[in-house]
């Protein structure tokens, strides 16, 4: 064929449409601009978008369907990890290959899966410890607060750990789960109030999933409690899921990432204007206000990376392609030359602490000096120790 | 089949729980269906019963003895009691004080419906009932007497005998070419007719009826009466009506029943000179 | 005050009104009289706009009201009693009353004269419809029918259920509303002592057709009473 | 004299039926295996395992429909609780595929990887048996056969009806969803299971291994047929129906509700147990979001628009939507709840009885009267008229008194 | 109380400054030059600027505050513009804008900057800024900010601030070397709700190895007294919070569930876009909120109010329209209705993601909405919820006379319990019918406009309230206003009680375990329909 076909694998309905779908608009307008720059070896790329619905089991089926019906060469997809946990095993039975955008929990490592988004070591540990410093509020006591699933409980086992290797007491640390969707957090709130007041220094440590967060903040301000006083850093809040959100309440408080859309740089400039431009031509609505996001970046980042290593094995098979994307580089809106690291199949990120802001968006209180390197297997959970490799 | 054995055991199990929770178990009558205690020959015996509903008595210390193979028919005003009474000989309502009993030891007072109905005691509702959706045939195939457990109406099969004595009838209540037509779309007094087959379908041993004759014309106020006639003395018949040519026409004894108790008995013609009961029923 | 002309009813392919013409004046009683399944209930719901007429015409002191959905035909000063009560089962005796003058402005009071004809029911006022007895329920309906005066009363059995004294006060009632010259009645009966003490003029059906008519004054004479049975 | 039960299983479906089942047979068995398992890949006949898998979930999914139509459609009791039973049933067998990875996890331990992961040590009691192929077969139909039992028990005991049972179905499979969720419940939380590889020891990627599950749920839908059929059309049918309509006049005739509500509830459950079990292998997960009340919604979904209170109806409605939401979703990514929706808006609209509705009224036109106008209903209450005038339509869905004896 | 060495110096300094200079001067260079220190000396510099007063100590706030502040040489200054002067003194230097590096202001600098903004507005004299910057401080207290209490409780005069004062010097002084202070201090305590401060009496109590972390019997007697009296405090207005939560929730199901009662309960219409309309209220909202953003900025705070006849209108318009082209041939098909409303639900849902975008929107609780009435410590009743409790009561109100004071009321229930003869009785169904829905459908999008103001707004918000919605309506006894109520009150507060002590996950689960029991014993819910029709 003239074309090569590629995958994107987001759910636009269901629950998770509120996340997924700019990722699904990020991916078709980096395809229209590699296609705008010639293609990939001279071919065109031709997206093939699919609805999962949110619906875990429709993720796999779906998949099966692009690998083996449409034949795309590669996938970009999947928010939640449970739905790349569905889609997993039928990326190795059909050799497909999937690029996966978003942070999460680790403790995996597909030889078909490419990993875009953060590892724990990428984003919560570092905010952990920016939260334990003097700039970061000197905290002494830490609420683990999150959405009752896999990537919050395994993020937070993770930060217990940490914690204790720091000298953190378990009695200074309070962990709370939520359910999907929990709408109500008044007790949830007055218990972090009085496990603040009790004691030292308090921070919260937020997983708590995109649409639970607008009554989370909101009942967090309407409580007073200030940023000033107990500061959050929410790992799975960033410009998308703020817009839904009046954040005059919440100044201050933190969100963990490797991308933010305020990053001061050329690529970045880029990035988001063009995003814009074709969020209007496109026809998105609210297309004035659209923003840019960490795994939009590192969607962004995955499809170009893709294209690189298919350029290089001069093949888009799948074998080839994977040993071609060890070792990638590319310059990245989060203003470094991110790198596909040659063994484990995630990138070396930078990562980013910013304050929200009146307007929604993050200034940057904090960031690494060069990117760092992903441990999907934690260290700080026992038997994961030299497991770092395919 | 073994899944459907299992279940039926441990339904019928679970049946017995649940009489021993509904109670001290061990002062009730151990029912053994078909096993009617007519030594008396009273077949139901009501004593003292009494019902009130948000403080209003509907039954008010009622009590009421029928003989095995009487036809007793009941009066009284709009409003007596008389349906709330088969209400709690059937078990629908349950009384607040008082006895009930059908024979000499079967108390109905702790019998579920279906158990009364297992018992013997068949009833015709005021208001026609009966299945919409079936046929006509199909109402009196589900009334007929059968073993009516899970298991039995599984494997159940129709045979000819079976057959025959629905199309009599069938016959009977003159719904012979209505027989496929689902029972929703007949009239009025069809339906009233279709109940009263059930009921001789069912074959019980005490027939209670709640106005049989309403809307019926003339000529089949006649023949019920006549059928019922013919049904006593194999069977006990408790009838209520307002419709005194019926209650002439069936000739037993005569209860008249006014706020939720007895207030006459005797022969229709005793009955009807009665001063008061002309005052608060018949009229002048 | 009512005119039937030629009309024709259908349950699915079976006819069940066949070309039925009659009237019903102002100031009588008109009986309707046939045995069970014959089609007066039926009928009476045609006339009701229950179930649409497949032809022929219904006019109505004068108008047309062939097509006329139920609720105008109440309007137009038509009250119905019909077949097995039809109470609202969960609203109070007194609400099942007012809904009788649905038909008239808000604050309509209730006549006194339901309550005079059914004491009963103003005992009953805060019970639910739903919970009176059979006979109760019965004089629930004709009162509910007579609450807004209508011009032409339609009762299809309403003396079913009901106590003999009752009865006999509902015939008196009946009478003397007719006797007023402002109302028509049309009664379906099956009670054949009742229909003929109270009929003007009767009519009998027969699979969907009238197949006698006269003066309520000659019904013994011409064998109604025979034609009923088989 | 007695017929023999094979016999009047036999006469339970008409002959037409029989026919459509064997040509059902043919296909299921023979040519999709065939197809699937024989051809090559390169074949122009080779059906590919995105195919067989999504026919084989849809096959599971009708089975499913089967018996919430047994419930709703001929007992009249909505359930929006059975993806409960569903799940159960694929929790059941995913126990026994997350045994069968045995030491292939990514911590190469005896226990699931997710219970390494929160540190269990030993498999919880529950996990009891689970690594036997028998006896997982036997929880599959008895877990949601007991669970469905005491709920019934408990809730048909207290005659506790329509809205407020479906409600509270709906509250069961609510509460059991979240009790999934939990990682600490000990069944994979939001994950559920997945990364399955062998049953009994055989990759459950083969195509042979996917042909016979694909084989085995058409043999299982058409069982769930053949019984269903028999059981509307026995007496025990009947007296359901019956219990339906008018309850309290059953129980004054002497059957007691109780017992014939539960039987047919419980095998309903292991009914939809043993499709969930067959549903997980062929898509490769089961977690909690099958329990979700939308879920269950969705399968009463299905038999409305086959046609509630028939069979096939269930069948059909299954099909349909399932083959159109996977169609639309692939075709029309954005604007597919679009072509859904309306699509249900139109089949209560102008298919009042579903598809099957449809087709009876095709088959019918010619030989109704031609001026005959419509059926006029008069009470269209909570128990309509109309209902009765639904099922009397045809005689070949009516409770066949005849044929059965003859 | 081990201080590192700077800080101790720099307490001292303070001290001294604050002693020997009155509050008037000009700042000194020196006092500033911890800013260009490490992190801790400059929030100690910060806090040091607001106890020592004044102008320029104000105007350096001011331009940290506004990023403005930096150092360039070692020495702090401030960026105007293009120019940069001297944070002491104002003085122009010879600097380029771009030479300085500004102080990033992040939460920790925050909270300086709020603690000294609180110490210069203690000399306010405003009584309540006074009082706001007695209690930010005693949060904060620290050894460093005992002479400011003391001196500014030497000239307060209002009885609440001194005692917020009191209780902020005393929670200092329980560090005291004189075992008197410390005794006074653990009194002075007892009156206080805190949590924190209880935190700070349990630790007198405490031992370190065989040795009382308090040496004194007396103190440790006072503080376990204070501990008591806080302790019952504490316990009083946390139930008390727990029965507000539990009342708020209620209110919520409530608003979520009365349009259902209305449609699905009294109309027998199994609505399953029902969720659909709330949603269809909230994005009323947004859009009113838009245009009063737009067009009348100055009353963007009123926008709540002008949108709850929009929120009504645009939702009971949706709700006719949908009886009017689907519902209205499907009464007394109840079933069918759930199938249709299950599609409109799908077409809703979609229809708001084409139009809005999946996004949520964003809508900002007004003013008067904002914060909360704080019962104590640590236990605050958030305005919104409270007026989203009144609301309901008035949503209520409007139905009850909707229902009571009209005949609709009862041409409605007749219409569901027997249509063929309300039409009988001259009642016009349709049209009955069609007002019914509307304002059932109304109803729900006020609702939706009290849960855009607690959750999110987005397409599929109304998913989330279905099940919810049904549940509360059921539970209640289908048909029964009162029974609604009554079902989403204590639905409510068991959940809300149950959370507290079980967790949000299991307490869910525990009240869904609740509801199927509780019906068990009452089959029609809580206001079950007795009689003889409720079952033949
Ligand atoms: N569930 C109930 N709630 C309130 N009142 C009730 C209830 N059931 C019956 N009643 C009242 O009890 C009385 C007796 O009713 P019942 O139906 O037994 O009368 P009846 O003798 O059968 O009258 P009829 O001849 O009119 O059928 C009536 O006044 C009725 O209104
Ligand atoms: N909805 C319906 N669909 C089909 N047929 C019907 C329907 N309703 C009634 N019928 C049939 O129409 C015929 C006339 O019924 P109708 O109710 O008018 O009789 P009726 O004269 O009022 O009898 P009754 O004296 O028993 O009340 C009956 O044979 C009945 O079975
Ligand atoms: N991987 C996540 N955020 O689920
Ligand atoms: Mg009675
Ligand atoms: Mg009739």
């Amino acid at each position: 064929a003239d074309t090569i076909k590629v995958g994107v694998l987001h759910s636009l309905s269901g629950t998770m449409a509120i996340s997924e779908t700019a990722l699904k608009n990020v991916a078709l307008m980096t395809i229209e601009e590699i296609n705008a720059a010639g293609g990939v070896m001279g071919k065109k790329l031709e997206p093939v978008v699919v609805d999962p619905a949110s619906n875990w089991p429709l993720f796999a089926e779906k998949a099966r369907q692009l690998i083996s019906q449409d034949k795309v060469a590669a996938v970009f997809g999947c928010w939640t990890s449970v739905s790349r946990k569905s889609v997993n095993p039928v990326f190795k039975e059909l050799n497909g290959l999937l690029f996966y955008p978003v942070q999460y929990e680790g403790e995996e490592l597909e030889k078909n899966v490419f990993y875009t988004g953060a590892a724990p070591n990428q984003q919560a540990i570092p905010a952990v410890e920016y939260l334990m410093s003097a700039e970061g509020g000197g905290a002494k006591r830490f609420v683990l607060l999150g959405t009752d699933y896999v990537y919050p409980r395994t993020t937070n086992k993770i930060l217990r750990a940490f914690l204790k290797s720091k000298g953190v007491a378990e009695a200074d640390i309070m962990e709370d789960y939520t359910p999907f969707g929990h709408s109500d957090y008044q007790t949830i709130i007055a218990k972090i109030k009085k496990f603040a007041a009790e004691g030292k220094k308090t921070a919260v440590i937020s997983t708590i999933n995109g649409d639970s967060n607008v009554p989370f903040y909101k009942e967090l301000g309407n409580a007073g409690l200030k940023a000033t006083d107990v500061p959050v850093v929410a790992f799975s809040v960033g410009e998308e899921e703020l817009r839904g959100v009046d954040t005059k309440p919440l100044v201050g408080h933190l969100a963990a990432w490797n991308y933010f859309m305020t990053l001061k740089n050329p690529e970045n400039d880029a990035f988001a204007k063009k995003y814009k431009e074709w969020a209007k031509k496109n026809g998105v609505p609210n297309a004035d206000t659209v923003v840019t996001n960490d795994p939009m970046e590192a969607t962004y980042v995955g499809i170009y990376m893709w294209k690189q290593a298919v350029e290089k094995a001069k093949s888009t098979e799948t074998d080839k392609v994977i040993a071609a994307l060890g070792g990638q580089t590319f310059k990245a809106p989060s203003g470094f030359t991110l790198t596909m690291d040659k063994t484990n199949h995630h990138l070396h990120k930078p990562v980013y602490i910013g304050e929200v802001r009146g307007d929604g968006q993050f200034d940057v209180v904090w960031k690494t000096k060069e990117p760092i390197r992903a441990q999907p297997w934690s260290p700080f959970i026992a038997g994961n120790e030299g497991k770092q490799k395919l | 089949m073994s899944v459907v054995t299992d279940f039926e055991r441990s339904a019928m199990e679970s049946e017995d729980q649940r009489e021993n929770w509904s109670g001290n178990a061990s002062t009730s009558h151990v029912v053994e269906p078909g096993a009617l205690d007519l030594s008396h020959n009273v077949i139901l015996y009501l004593e003292d019963i009494t019902v009130s509903f948000d403080g209003f008595r509907a039954l008010n210390q009622l009590s009421l003895a029928i003989d095995a193979g009487e036809l007793r028919c009941i009066i009284g005003p709009n409003g007596a009691g008389k349906t709330t009474m088969m209400d709690v000989i059937t078990g629908k309502t349950r009384p607040d004080s008082g006895k009930a009993f059908f024979g000499q030891t079967i108390d109905l007072t702790r019998l579920t419906e279906p158990q009364i109905a297992h018992a013997g005691i068949g009833r015709k509702f005021q208001k026609p009932t009966i299945f919409e959706q079936h046929t006509a045939f199909e109402n009196l195939e589900l009334a007929m007497k059968a073993d009516k457990r899970v298991r039995r109406t599984l494997f159940a099969q129709l045979f000819d005998d079976d057959r025959d004595r629905i199309a009599a009838v069938l016959t009977q209540i003159r719904l012979d070419r209505e027989a496929d037509r689902p029972a929703g779309l007949l009239s009025h007094g069809q339906k009233q007719w279709l109940e009263i087959g059930m009921l001789l379908m069912q074959e019980p041993k005490l027939l209670l009826l709640d106005e049989p004759v309403a809307g019926m014309t003339d000529d089949e106020t006649e023949r019920t009466a006549e059928l019922f006639v013919s049904l006593a003395g194999k069977h006990s018949l408790v009838v209520v009506e307002h419709d005194m040519a019926f209650v002439e026409a069936l000739g037993g004894k005569v209860t008249v029943l006014c706020e939720g108790s007895v207030l006459a008995e005797g022969d229709l013609a005793e009955v009807q000179e009665d001063p008061r009961v002309i005052e608060v029923y018949l009229g002048r | 005050m009512l005119t039937v002309d030629n009309l024709n009813q259908y349950y699915g392919g079976s006819h069940i009104l066949r070309g039925l013409s009659f009237d019903v004046p102002l100031g009588k009683v008109t009986t309707l009289l046939g045995r069970n399944g014959v089609g007066k209930t039926t009928l009476l719901k045609t006339l009701m706009g229950l179930v649409p007429a497949a032809s022929g015409k219904v006019t109505f002191g004068g108008a047309d009201i062939t097509r006329a959905p139920s609720h105008a035909r109440v309007h137009a000063g038509i009250g119905f009693v019909p077949q097995g009560r039809e109470i609202f089962p969960r609203l109070t005796v007194e609400e099942n009353l007012l809904m009788g003058l649905a038909s008239r402005p808000r604050g309509t009071p209730l006549p006194a004269r339901i309550f005079d004809m059914f004491p009963v029911l103003r005992q009953m006022l805060g019970r639910r419809g739903g919970d009176l007895s059979g006979g109760q329920q019965q004089q629930l309906a004709i009162g509910r029918a007579l609450a807004f005066g209508p011009r032409l009363l339609i009762l299809d059995e309403p003396t079913e259920g009901i106590q003999p004294s009752i009865i006999k006060d509902i015939e008196r009632a009946i009478r003397s509303l007719a006797e007023t010259g402002e109302m028509a009645i049309l009664l379906v009966e099956q009670y054949y002592d009742f229909a003929r003490s109270l009929a003007d003029q009767y009519l009998v059906m027969e699979r969907g057709e009238i197949v006698m008519r006269g003066e309520g004054a000659n019904m013994d004479a011409d064998g109604v009473r025979e034609a009923l049975s088989v | 004299m007695r017929t023999p039960l094979t016999l009047r299983i036999l006469h339970s479906t008409p002959r037409a039926g029989w026919i459509a089942l064997a040509v059902f047979a043919a296909i299921t068995w023979i040519a999709v295996p065939v197809a699937h398992a024989v051809l090559a890949e390169a074949h122009p006949l080779h059906l590919s395992a995105y195919s067989v898998s999504l026919l084989g979930k849809i096959l599971c999914y009708m089975v499913v429909a089967v018996a919430m139509d047994l419930i709703w459609g001929y007992a009249g009791i909505l359930s929006l609780g059975h993806g409960l039973f569903f799940a159960l049933g694929g929790y059941a067998f995913g126990m026994y595929l997350m045994r069968q990875i045995g030491r292939d996890g990514s911590y190469q331990s005896d226990l699931p990887d997710f219970m390494v992961f929160l540190d269990w040590k030993e498999l919880p009691w529950y996990w009891a048996g689970s690594d036997s192929f028998l006896g997982t077969l036997l929880l599959v139909g008895a877990v949601p056969g007991l669970v469905a039992f005491a709920f019934g028990w408990f809730a048909f005991r207290s005659r506790i009806k329509g809205v407020y049972f479906s409600i509270i179905t709906q509250a069961l499979t609510y509460a059991a969803m979240l009790l999934f969720f939990r990682n600490e419940t000990g069944f994979g939380g939001n994950n559920g299971f997945t990364d399955f590889k062998r049953i009994l020891g055989y990759s459950i990627t083969s195509p042979e291994m996917r042909a016979t599950l694909f084989a085995l749920s058409a043999a299982l839908l058409m069982a769930c047929l053949v019984l269903g059929r028999y059981l509307v059309t026995s007496r025990f049918g009947r007296v359901l129906a019956a219990i339906r309509d008018a309850e309290s006049r059953v129980m004054f005739i002497g059957y007691n509700p109780l017992h014939y509500k539960l039987f047919m509830w419980t095998l309903s459950a292991v009914l939809c147990g043993l499709a969930g079990a067959l549903y997980v292998p062929q898509v490769g997960i089961i977690n909690p979001s099958e329990m979700s009340p939308a879920n269950s919604i969705e399968i009463a979904v299905w038999v409305a628009v086959g046609g509630r209170g028939t069979l096939v109806g269930a069948v059909l409605g299954a099909g349909i939507v399932n083959l159109a939401k996977s169609w639309f979703t692939m075709s029309f990514p954005e604007y597919w709840p679009f072509f859904l929706g309306f699509l249900f808006i139109a089949v209560t609209l102008y298919l009042p009885d579903g598809v099957v509705g449809l087709w009876r009224r095709l088959r019918a036109r010619p030989a109704a009267a031609p001026d005959a106008p419509p059926v006029p209903t008069v009470h269209r209450d909570a128990r309509p008229v109309s209902a009765a005038r639904s099922s009397a339509k045809d005689p070949a869905e009516l409770p066949a008194v005849k044929g059965a004896e003859a | 109380m081990r201080l590192p060495l700077p800080r101790l110096l720099c307490a001292c300094a303070l001290v001294l400054a604050f002693l020997v200079a009155p509050a008037r001067a000009a700042l000194d260079e020196a006092s500033l030059a911890g800013l260009a220190g490490d992190f801790q000396s400059r929030l100690d510099t910060i806090e040091a600027l607001g106890v020592a007063g004044g102008e320029d100590a104000r105007r350096v706030l001011d331009a940290l505050e506004a990023g403005a502040l930096g150092v360039a040489g070692g020495r702090a200054v401030i960026v105007q513009g293009e120019s940069v002067v001297a944070a002491a003194n104002g003085e122009a230097l010879a600097l380029a804008a771009s030479a300085v590096e500004t102080l990033t202001v992040n939460n920790r600098v925050r909270r300086a900057l709020g603690t000294a903004r609180a110490a210069l507005a203690l000399a306010s004299a405003d009584r309540g800024e006074r009082l706001a910057a007695a209690r930010t401080l005693a949060d904060n207290a620290g050894q460093s900010l005992l002479p400011l209490f003391e001196r500014a409780l030497a000239n307060e005069a209002d009885d609440e601030i001194r005692g917020v004062l009191a209780r902020a010097a005393a929670r200092v002084n329980l560090s005291s070397a004189d075992p008197a202070q410390r005794l006074k201090a653990a009194r002075a305590l007892g009156e206080s709700s805190d949590p924190a401060v209880k935190a700070l009496l349990a630790a007198l109590l405490e031992k370190q190895g065989d040795v009382w972390v308090e040496p004194n019997g007396e103190v440790r007697a006072a503080a376990d007294m204070a501990i008591h009296a806080i302790d019952r405090r504490i316990a009083t207005a946390e139930t008390v919070g727990t029965l507000f939560s539990g009342l708020s929730l209620g209110s919520i199901l409530l608003l979520a569930a009365l349009g259902l009662a209305i449609t699905y309960g009294v109309m027998g219409v199994i609505n399953m876009a029902h969720g659909e309309l709330l949603m269809v209220g909230a994005y009323a909202t947004f859009l009113v909120q838009g245009l009063f953003r737009s067009y009348l900025p100055a009353y963007v705070d009123w926008y709540v109010a002008a949108a709850i006849p929009a929120a009504f209108l645009a939702a009971a318009l949706v709700g006719v329209a949908m009886e009017r082209l689907v519902l209205r041939h499907l009464y007394g098909r109840p079933l069918e209705s759930l199938l249709a409303t299950w599609g409109l639900s799908l077409v809703l849902i979609q229809g708001a993601r084409v139009v809005f975008g999946p996004q949520n929107v964003e809508l900002a609780n007004p003013a008067w909405m904002s914060g909360g009435i704080e019962l104590a410590a640590g236990v605050v009743l958030p305005w919104n919820r409270i007026v989203i409790v009144g609301f309901a009561v008035f949503v209520l109100l409007l139905i009850w006379l909707m229902m009571q004071k009209t005949r609709l009321g009862m041409f409605v229930r007749a219409v569901t319990q027997n249509r063929a003869m309300a039409g009988c009785v001259g009642v016009p169904t349709a049209r009955v019918d069609t007002l019914a829905f509307a304002i059932g459908s109304g109803v729900a999008g006020l609702g939706g406009l009290a849960l855009s103001q607690i959750a999110n707004v987005g397409p599929a918000m109304g998913s989330g309230y279905i099940v919810d919605a049904f549940m509360v309506v059921v539970l209640g006894g289908v048909g029964q206003l009162a029974g609604a109520v009554w079902a989403a009150l204590g639905l409510g507060i068991v959940a809300k009680f149950l959370e507290g002590w079980a967790g949000a996950v299991i307490a869910k689960i525990l009240v869904l375990v609740f509801i199927i029991v509780f019906i068990q014993k009452r089959p029609q819910g809580i206001f079950a329909l007795k009689g003889r029709f409720a079952d033949s």
